[in-house]
């Protein structure tokens, strides 16, 4: 993660893990959000990740922000040093 | 993300590849006492499923794809909590990541406890959340040939 | 009593004494294709019984008795029934007779199916209506002293 | 079973089985209607039992009589060559 900061405001670029069906529809397992300013809510995240992987757009509907291994709402805040994981298309069992 | 404690014995373990028959659960002599209900469900891998289009199509298995250590946590929080609201002695929870042939097994929940109803209801419910929750993926391995061009 | 027929595999046995581990279901190969939901339940003998005056009273196990053929007939009759209505791929009864130990199981039943929805339903129905027609009765050896005098 | 006709009316003695805890409160597991009337209907057969067996006047109303193993109807007619078991307090699994 490479950041700069600016006025206690941090841009920088924020990489999130993706599994399954989606990391196969937008061929990567880890997509990566340029010029990311911290903190971010999850739902402007989950915006941003629309905006520059439409593909997710029929399965985004069912996903959930995982922050360092634990599901959030969508006001929780985002930090530049989280890990960051989207959860959807999940079928256990 | 309450706190719950359980007086139950829990266990979850993620697997390499297809579960075998599952080691039955030991229990304490305590535990046998009041032990009136054993239930084991397996669940396996079919030898067909539905594409994008919803079409039924031929696999030759299915990949399965963890996220760790979320996948353990999110199976033993689960495992605890329905554990706790049906008085369940005891719970193995067995889940596969990586590939699992179709006729071979992917999943083995084991419940002990006292009567049979509970038992039901906590393989139903658990079931249901962890499909719902746990990070668990899984993708066809399609069984028609593949251009390898 | 109407006559039905399925195209399940459905075997019953009664077996002198306890019930160790089930011997698993063997699938034809077009059954292990849509197999995808595999669910054991085990009835075990608790150490305590409730007597006649409804209290919980330490047991050393319990005398089964069956009444053939009637009790095998019932247990095929509402095997094949529950198996129609859910659409089972197979179903394996077994129940003890004679004396269980507290501890051991006296009863088994397996079923195969496509989801686990329909295996769950099985389960539970076909548990209640044994309860309520196949004649097995239970009696209790109680774990007190019995007098020799 | 000895029985006698007299003008199509068969009188008999009427072997019942009983099992499990309603055999332990009988004291037998097979028990006797003497001068039975055949044919008999199932509820009349029941009466018949709990007025010779008051001990099981507590489990009757969770009774049901299998005859020649099947389980029958309170209308249903008993001969005197018919298998007759009362079938109650069952509890199997």
């Amino acid at each position: 993660m490479r950041s700069t900061s600016t006025n206690n405001e941090i841009i920088g670029e924020l990489q999130v893990l993706v599994f399954g069906p989606q990391a196969r529809t937008v061929g990567t397992d880890r997509m990566k959000l340029g010029k990311t300013k911290f903190p971010i809510t999850a739902d402007a995240l989950m915006s941003r990740i629309v905006e520059t992987y439409p593909n997710l757009s029929s399965s985004i509907g069912v996903s959930r922000l995982a922050v360092n291994h634990e599901f959030v709402e969508s006001n929780s805040l985002i930090n530049a040093q989280d890990e960051v994981a989207l959860v959807g298309l999940i079928s256990g069992g | 993300m309450e706190n719950q404690s359980t007086d139950a014995t829990v266990r979850v373990r993620l697997s390499r590849g297809p579960i075998g028959l599952a080691n039955p659960i030991m229990l304490s002599q305590s535990q046998t006492a009041i032990a009136g209900a054993v239930m084991t469900f397996r669940g396996c891998v079919r030898s067909s499923e539905v594409d994008q289009d919803r079409a039924s199509k031929p696999i030759l298995g299915l990949e399965y794809e963890i996220y760790e250590p979320m996948t353990s946590r999110e199976l033993h929080r689960l495992a605890v909590q329905f554990a706790t609201k049906f008085g369940v002695i005891a719970v193995d929870v067995e889940h596969s990541f990586g590939f699992v042939e179709n006729g071979e097994c992917s999943f083995v929940l084991q419940v002990v406890t006292s009567h049979r109803r509970e038992a039901i209801a906590f393989i139903d419910e658990f079931i249901d959340a962890m499909k719902r929750h746990v990070p668990i993926w899984k993708v066809p391995r399609w069984g028609e040939c593949e251009l390898s061009s």
